[in-house]
């Protein structure tokens, strides 16, 4: 019954809910969904991450490669981070080249990992104007539902932070390269953003915030996609993007704006705790 | 592109008046509109207005590996892109008719005439050369894009500065433009297209608007229309041709064609001096320091768009020394003679026919006729 | 190749990081002795005609009509099926309905290089066997004019990945209700040296298709088969393997097949199990809210009768 | 696949006629239709075919460049199919319309061609690690008569036949660069080794029978085909002393799959493939003494050539 | 038509220059000029589409960004993505059903500011074009400093050495925040008074939008 009332009057039945104050998966407004984290599942990658965000999921994959440095930037490595939306995650994608939706998302990551300088590209240098680590990080999304790009930021992370770079000997006079995958160093990450989003719902001439949108809510308020992305990152905001939905009155920033913050240390320690224990295993193993 | 539709009256009413020797915006056959060239702050970038059609150009470059058949000389490449700015038929990202055209024409213009010294391109051979990118967008379509795009593509070429460079040993070091003064591009010549539009396979419309292009290439009800066309001179200031283009109806007066080779001849002389006087004073005023900008283009001349003064409709004056001047354009011709180039065209005494020598010998006679006549 | 403007591009001339480790090459012997050991025991454990346990759930992805994801060890795969949709840009009446095929690679799926965003030679040959072994099973007669989207992702390839495609996908439509004939599986095994290897690793398919110098036989087979109806319906073979080796292949893979069915079966049907019991305690719920309304409808009536 | 449009009476009498061994062009189920091969037809190629199967025609050039090894198999050369089905063959193949047919006929030559006991990739190795020989296979679809893809792997395996590459010395030099010695003659060239590369044979499956070189209208009467590759007999394709010098290989399947939507028996397939397996063999001696006997009528004769006119 | 520097209190921005009509063409058409970036936009509509992406509810609106030179890249998708979504809550969409709007943005000279002044642009464009709006729309732009100083209206230095750069689009009708993006780090403190003191420099943006439609309906009565 609540299906056809759904499909028949999507509005009017997101309506009912909000204004008892529940969403329609039962959450409370600013109730984030539950998040399972499992890091280094994927073997061929050198470093992964699989997460799922309720039914969001996302894979990230890291793979290492070695490049000559841009002729501009002689100590500079590269850092490459696609998001990959497959047709397979949600309904309203069709298969062919990226459409404009996954590119836009494709950006706001690419900028929030850019932004928070996570990565020191010099780190990533190994000898200057000859050779230097290319980073590809491939972030996949499986299940479509919403907040996408909390989900691609928690895995990208995830997965930097387990990754460690091979040792890297350069003969200057013969040009020669030997790689050592079994002495390894890790890779040092310089800061920790964590994104949260939100969709701005008008109800009854008054705006409310909703986090943590599902597919179906951020369809409901508008826009393509989540309509407030907050970043937090160690006690400094590193990039909001707020588009599209109704527009955004201060009471709901302020929300907003606390809700990502908490939510940042909540997530921060899954991701650590979720680390640890990997660790742990692999090492009684 | 979506469909464009002319209505028969729109059509008959300019095929009429062309034929009695007006034109809708009241200028004379072989008038132009007027050419207005502006450069922007970057090297290589210039918009070129020829009445209300609007064409941004802006020349890149970057280092690349040279094609393995060439491998001692730089890259040209031109891309033209109509978006729906040009005019609401055009769609966006969509390959059409027009767009292949146009890039084929100025590639034959400047790529295939050889006016751009590529070798001189050249920084490392098989390794690294320059790659010269020219981006041709279309920003308002009021017909004759091909001459405004041509005069777009010439000026951002001769405008453009690339880096300087020095070489030591194996690497390369390109020098920012405040480390070193950057070099210009070497042209050989500096062509230009201009095109015209023929009616009634006898009259020469040069510098057509969109609605003189679009009726002289469609087709009236009546008569399906095989008197009409589209014909692309490209020359350069020795008024060498360069290119030679017809769309349209096949035309069966081979003067006709001359006619324009000799109004083109001119036409492009005029333009080349005015392109290169234009960038010789742009030069001046960047070495006095003087930002150029875009921004100076923005004027308050568009405010009257809806009164008369912009409306492109005209009554021509009559005067009695316009009149007389539509015609004498064979006189015209032979003064251009005079001037000295490479080959002279002359025409001949017979009718339909003319000679072309070459001053340095050589083969010595080319005959171009129409056979009708030679019969 | 041109440049891909939709997405971010690394550098032009990177190359992976194991091109320079010591133990890149190996030669057809080393990698053999890796891989099996004198006897006859694969370098993971298991006999030689073992294959590996299987994990099966369906509806992984929620925003699809169907979905299941299988894990055969390291070889990861999703597949999602959605709803029938009209055939786009045809303009011809197709009597059957068509099933739009497509698989691909992550590009961290695989050990020895990344895989390219652009759809390649690989992933489309993928595509078309998918498409052929599923055009059968499914009763096309009953939708014409539309088309069924079954879309594959190989999150991890780790050998056998077009046969724990085929049996993803028919979870898939299972599990999408779609009609089929009979639930499809398919299993891959590998020849190497004359020895028939189940269910082959990454590593192991891969040195049966290098060529040894002895002319022994050598190559990868996989099959997929409606096993009540007794009927393969694709069949793929490579390498150089003589009929007699051909034929004992097929007897092993028709029975490894049958071995899937239950598993998969068992899948479907504790959900079905599962959404029975939901949606019992659902209507549980609603008579129960039912009763405590009507009974508060009886006491307001009795005040109102009353007062 | 070319759709004939057929009559279900039509197919009816083909399918019965399958079944009494007699086809409706008067051949039994295990018989090929004529066939003309001529090598050497395109100047410009390093060896090229053109084979006409009744209805169906194609040409095909096989191309050399020198190009560097894949890393990981440093010691062999690439070979690469690419199939052009043209919009003369079938109006069908308009636009993008044969593009399916046309890869999946070049994955399976591919696959065909991939064991070394197919085809050696060995002998186009020039310096290991360093350079070897890039063969380009391009096969034109001319005419589409029904069993293309046996008409193309004999037409390749003509081709290949009549491929000769120039001799080539290679030296390392100071700091890995590769110095290539071409010699001056242009006859200077050898013969590729193509004794064993594979046939594809097709079977389809009309009503409970498998047909071998069906033709365009056996085809839109049936819903599935296999296709079998199977390698070749060295010694087919040697003449005079050498025959002695050669083994006599056993044939093998070097790949085998499906084509068409409907599926099969397992005990169809079997008997299938070792109708494939016959087959193969008679297509391969009688293409092995076509072969041999044009190339020296090639020498010796200097034959007319015939090209396109015929 | 620049603004009138006299007028700003404590706080400037560049200097902005506008031209309607411009492309002779297009329904509307706007170029806008602040400081030294240049934009010309371009509008079209309402047109005629395709079925496939017609909705029955709304006017599908589609924005183009065309970078200078060279190719394009995925950053121009997110430009587009913004514009339109900004023009999209701007725009009285549901008064044109069944129809296309295109928006084309030019890039003529970017020094910095290239997509505030490109959303200022549509927004001028838009109004030239005569399409019922629901509001009009003023996209301000300040830096974060070195020394940590808020900065309005932001030179090209001073952009590229900013610690962060924060984009705010406001409404005209209760000056609420319609779209947002930012650049670099910031605490919430600096996020809450750049968007402040952004909201108050919009008043400038919205006057001059009304000086230069005034100049125009002159001419037109």
């Amino acid at each position: 019954m609540a299906d056809v009332y759904k499909l028949i009057h999507p509005v009017k039945f997101c309506n009912d809910y909000l204004s008892r104050n529940i969403r329609p998966d039962g959450r409370s407004f600013k109730q984030p969904r539950s998040i399972k984290i499992n890091v280094d599942s994927i073997k061929t990658a050198e470093a992964s991450a699989v997460v799922k965000c309720g039914n969001t999921a996302v894979v990230c994959g890291i793979q290492l490669e070695l490049s000559p440095p841009k002729a501009e930037e002689p100590n500079v490595g590269f850092l490459v981070t696609n998001v990959e939306l497959p047709a397979l995650c949600s309904s309203k994608l069709k298969p062919g080249p990226p459409s404009d939706q996954a590119q836009v998302v494709n950006n706001i990551v690419s900028d929030i990992v850019l932004n928070s300088k996570c990565v020191d590209l010099k780190d990533l240098c190994i000898v200057p104007d000859k050779l230097a680590w290319v980073l590809y990080c491939d972030i996949v999304c499986v299940d479509n539902d919403g907040s996408l790009v909390d989900g691609c930021i928690i895995a990208l992370m995830a997965s930097l932070k387990t990754l460690s770079l091979p040792k890297v000997s350069y003969d200057a006079e013969t040009e020669e390269i030997k790689v050592d995958p079994k002495s390894r160093t890790k890779l040092e990450i310089h800061s920790f953003p964590i994104v949260t989003s939100f969709v701005v719902y008008r109800l009854n001439q008054s705006n409310i915030i909703l986090a943590d949108p599902t597919a179906y809510e951020e369809d409901i308020c508008g826009g393509s996609g989540t309509n407030l992305i907050v970043c937090y990152n160690k006690g400094l905001f590193c990039g909001t993007q707020k588009f599209g939905g109704s527009n955004l009155s201060k009471d709901c920033q302020d929300d907003a704006l606390k809700t990502a913050k908490e939510r940042a240390n909540i997530v921060e320690n899954i991701i650590d705790v979720c680390i640890r224990n990997h660790k742990n295993s692999s090492i009684n193993e | 592109m979506r469909d464009l539709f002319l209505s028969n009256c729109e059509k008959n009413f300019i095929q009429k008046i062309v034929s009695e020797g007006h034109r809708l915006d009241g200028r004379n056959y072989n008038e132009s509109r007027k050419l207005n060239i502006t450069f922007g702050s970057d090297y290589g970038s210039c918009i070129v207005t020829l009445g209300e059609t609007k064409v941004l150009a802006q020349v890149t470059c970057e280092v690349v590996q040279p094609k393995q058949i060439r491998p001692n000389e730089g890259i040209l490449y031109i891309n033209v892109e109509i978006s729906p700015m040009a005019a609401p038929q055009f769609e966006a990202n969509r390959q059409t008719d027009l767009l292949v055209y146009m890039n084929r024409l100025l590639e034959k213009c400047y790529k295939d005439s050889k006016c751009i010294d590529l070798e001189s391109l050249c920084i490392v051979v098989e390794e690294k050369v320059w790659s010269i990118r020219v981006d041709v967008k279309v920003i308002n379509h009021d017909g004759n894009l091909v001459e405004c795009a041509s005069i777009a593509t010439l000026s951002s070429l001769a405008h453009f500065k690339r880096p300087d460079i020095t070489r030591s040993g194996d690497s390369v070091i390109i020098h920012t433009l405040s480390e070193k003064d950057p070099i210009p591009t070497v042209l050989f010549h500096y062509p230009v297209c201009s095109t015209f539009a023929i009616y009634n396979s006898d009259i020469l419309l040069s510098d057509p608007n969109f609605l003189e292009e679009s009726v002289c290439t469609s087709s009236t009800e009546e008569e399906s229309n095989i008197n009409g066309g589209l014909l692309v001179v490209g020359m350069n200031q020795y008024k060498e041709v360069c290119l030679l283009d017809l769309t349209g109806a096949a035309i069966y007066n081979t003067n006709i064609v001359h006619k324009a080779i000799m109004n083109a001849a001119d036409k492009c002389k005029d333009i080349v001096d005015l392109v290169k006087k234009l960038i010789a004073s742009d030069d001046n005023l960047r070495q006095k320091r003087v930002k150029i900008n875009f921004s100076d283009i923005i004027t308050t001349e568009h405010k009257m768009s809806l009164c008369k003064k912009d409306l492109n409709i005209k009554l021509k004056n009559y005067n009695v020394d316009n009149i007389t001047k539509i015609d004498d354009s064979d006189e015209e011709m032979e003064k251009n003679c005079m001037e000295i180039s490479k080959y002279d065209v002359v025409s001949a005494a017979i009718q339909h026919t003319a000679e072309m020598f070459s001053k340095k010998g050589g083969s010595k006679w080319i005959e171009i006729s129409s056979d009708s006549d030679e019969d | 190749m041109p440049l891909d403007y939709k997405r971010f591009n690394g550098p032009e001339d990177s190359i992976s990081y194991k091109r320079f480790t010591e133990d890149y090459i190996k030669s057809y012997d080393q990698l053999y002795q890796e891989l099996i050991d004198e006897n006859g025991v694969r370098k993971d454990g298991r006999a030689v005609d073992e294959a590996r346990k299987m994990f099966a759930i369906n509806d992984v992805v929620t925003q699809a009509k169907g979905s299941a994801y299988i894990e055969l060890k390291q070889t990861k795969v999703v597949c999602s099926v959605f709803d029938p949709r009209e055939i786009p840009h045809q303009n011809e009446f197709s009597q059957l309905g068509q099933i739009y095929c497509e698989v691909k690679f992550a590009p961290f799926s695989c050990p020895r290089k990344r895989r390219p965003h652009a759809p390649e030679a690989e992933e489309r040959a993928l595509s078309v066997a998918l498409r052929k072994a599923l055009e059968p099973t499914v009763c096309r007669h009953l939708f014409p004019n539309f088309q069924i989207d079954v879309f594959v992702y190989i999150l991890e390839h780790d050998g056998a990945c077009l046969a724990v495609a085929i049996n993803a996908a028919g979870l898939a439509l299972a599990s999408a209700a779609v009609p089929i004939y009979d639930i499809i599986t398919a299993c891959t095994i590998a020849v190497i040296d004359g020895k028939m290897i189940m269910d082959p690793t990454e590593a192991e398919e891969h040195l049966a298709i290098m060529s040894p110098e002895t002319q022994t036989n050598h190559g990868l087979i996989t099959m997929s088969t409606l096993s009540q109806l007794r009927q393969i319906t694709d069949f793929r073979q490579i390498g150089s393997l003589d009929v007699d080796c051909v034929t004992k292949a097929m007897d092993l893979l028709q029975k490894q097949c049958m071995k899937i069915v239950p598993n998969i079966q068992r899948v479907l049907v504790s959900n079905v199990i599962k959404y029975h019991k939901e949606r019992k305690k659902l209507e549980e719920e609603a008579r129960e809210r039912e009763e405590a309304l009507n009974k508060k409808m009886e006491e307001w009536k009795l005040l109102l009768n009353a007062g | 696949m070319a759709d004939l449009l057929l009559s279900s009476t039509e197919k009816i009498f083909i399918v019965h006629g399958v079944q009494d061994d007699y086809r409706s062009d008067g051949r039994s189920n295990i018989d090929y239709r004529p066939m003309e091969l001529e090598t050497e037809v395109v100047s410009h190629a390093s060896g090229s075919a053109r084979l006409r199967l009744a209805n169906t025609d194609v040409l095909v050039g096989v191309k050399t460049e020198i190009d560097t090894p894949k890393p990981d198999q440093p010691g062999l050369g690439k070979i690469e199919f690419f199939v052009d089905c043209s919009a003369n063959a079938t109006p069908e193949f308009e636009g993008r319309g044969g593009e399916q047919l046309a890869n999946s006929i070049s994955n399976m030559m591919q696959r065909a061609y991939q064991s070394s006991q197919a085809f050696e990739l060995k002998q186009l190795c020039i310096l290991e690690g360093k350079q070897c020989w890039k063969l380009y296979i391009d096969i034109l679809i001319l005419e589409s008569g029904g069993n293309l893809y046996d008409a193309v792997s004999l037409a390749v395996k003509a081709a290949l036949f009549n491929t000769r590459i120039p001799f080539v010395k290679a030296v390392l030099m100071d700091g890995g660069n590769v110095d290539l010695q071409l010699s001056d003659d242009p006859y200077d060239c050898k013969h590729l080794d193509v004794g064993c590369a594979p046939l594809l044979i097709t079977l389809c499956k009309i009503g409970d029978k498998c047909v071998v070189d069906p033709s365009a209208e056996e085809e839109s009467c049936s819903v599935i085909s296999v296709v079998v590759g199977v390698t070749g007999n060295t010694k087919s394709y040697c003449s005079g002393k050498e025959i002695d010098s050669v083994k006599s290989l056993e044939r093998k399947c070097s790949t085998i799959g499906m084509n068409g939507s409907g599926s099969l028996a397992p005990q169809t397939l079997q008997s299938a493939i070792m109708q494939g397996m016959v087959a193969a063999e008679s297509l391969d001696e009688a293409l092995g003494q076509a072969l041999l006997r044009e190339r020296q009528e090639n020498v010796i004769l200097k034959k007319h050539a015939y090209g396109f006119l015929k | 038509m620049d603004v009138d520097e006299s007028q700003l209190k404590d706080f400037k921005l560049k200097p902005m220059k506008c031209e309607f009509n411009v492309l002779s063409k297009s329904d509307g058409s706007a170029i806008l000029s602040q400081g030294e970036t240049v934009v010309i936009v371009s509008v079209n509509g309402p047109l005629d589409i395709k079925m496939q992406s017609q909705s029955i509810e709304k006017a599908t609106l589609e924005v183009l960004c065309c970078s200078k030179g060279g190719k394009p890249c995925v950053a121009d998708r997110y430009k587009e993505n913004i514009i339109k979504q900004t023009c999209d809550a701007a725009l009285l969409s549901n008064q044109y059903p069944r129809t296309g709007i295109t928006i084309t943005v030019q890039e003529l000279e970017d020094c910095g500011g290239l997509l505030p002044c490109s959303l200022n642009c549509a927004c001028l464009a838009l109004i030239n074009s005569g399409l019922a709006m629901r509001c009009v729309f003023a996209a301000v732009t300040c830096v974060v400093d070195e020394q940590g100083d808020i900065v309005l209206g932001p030179s090209k230095e001073q952009l590229d050495t900013a610690r962060a750069v924060l984009n705010f689009v406001f409404d005209s009708r209760d000056k609420s925040l319609m779209t947002g993006f930012t650049e670099g780090s910031f605490s919430e403190d600096t996020y809450k008074e750049a968007m402040e003191r952004c909201r108050v420099a919009s008043d400038l943006v919205f006057a001059f939008y009304r000086d230069i439609v005034k100049q125009y309906s002159k001419i037109i009565a």
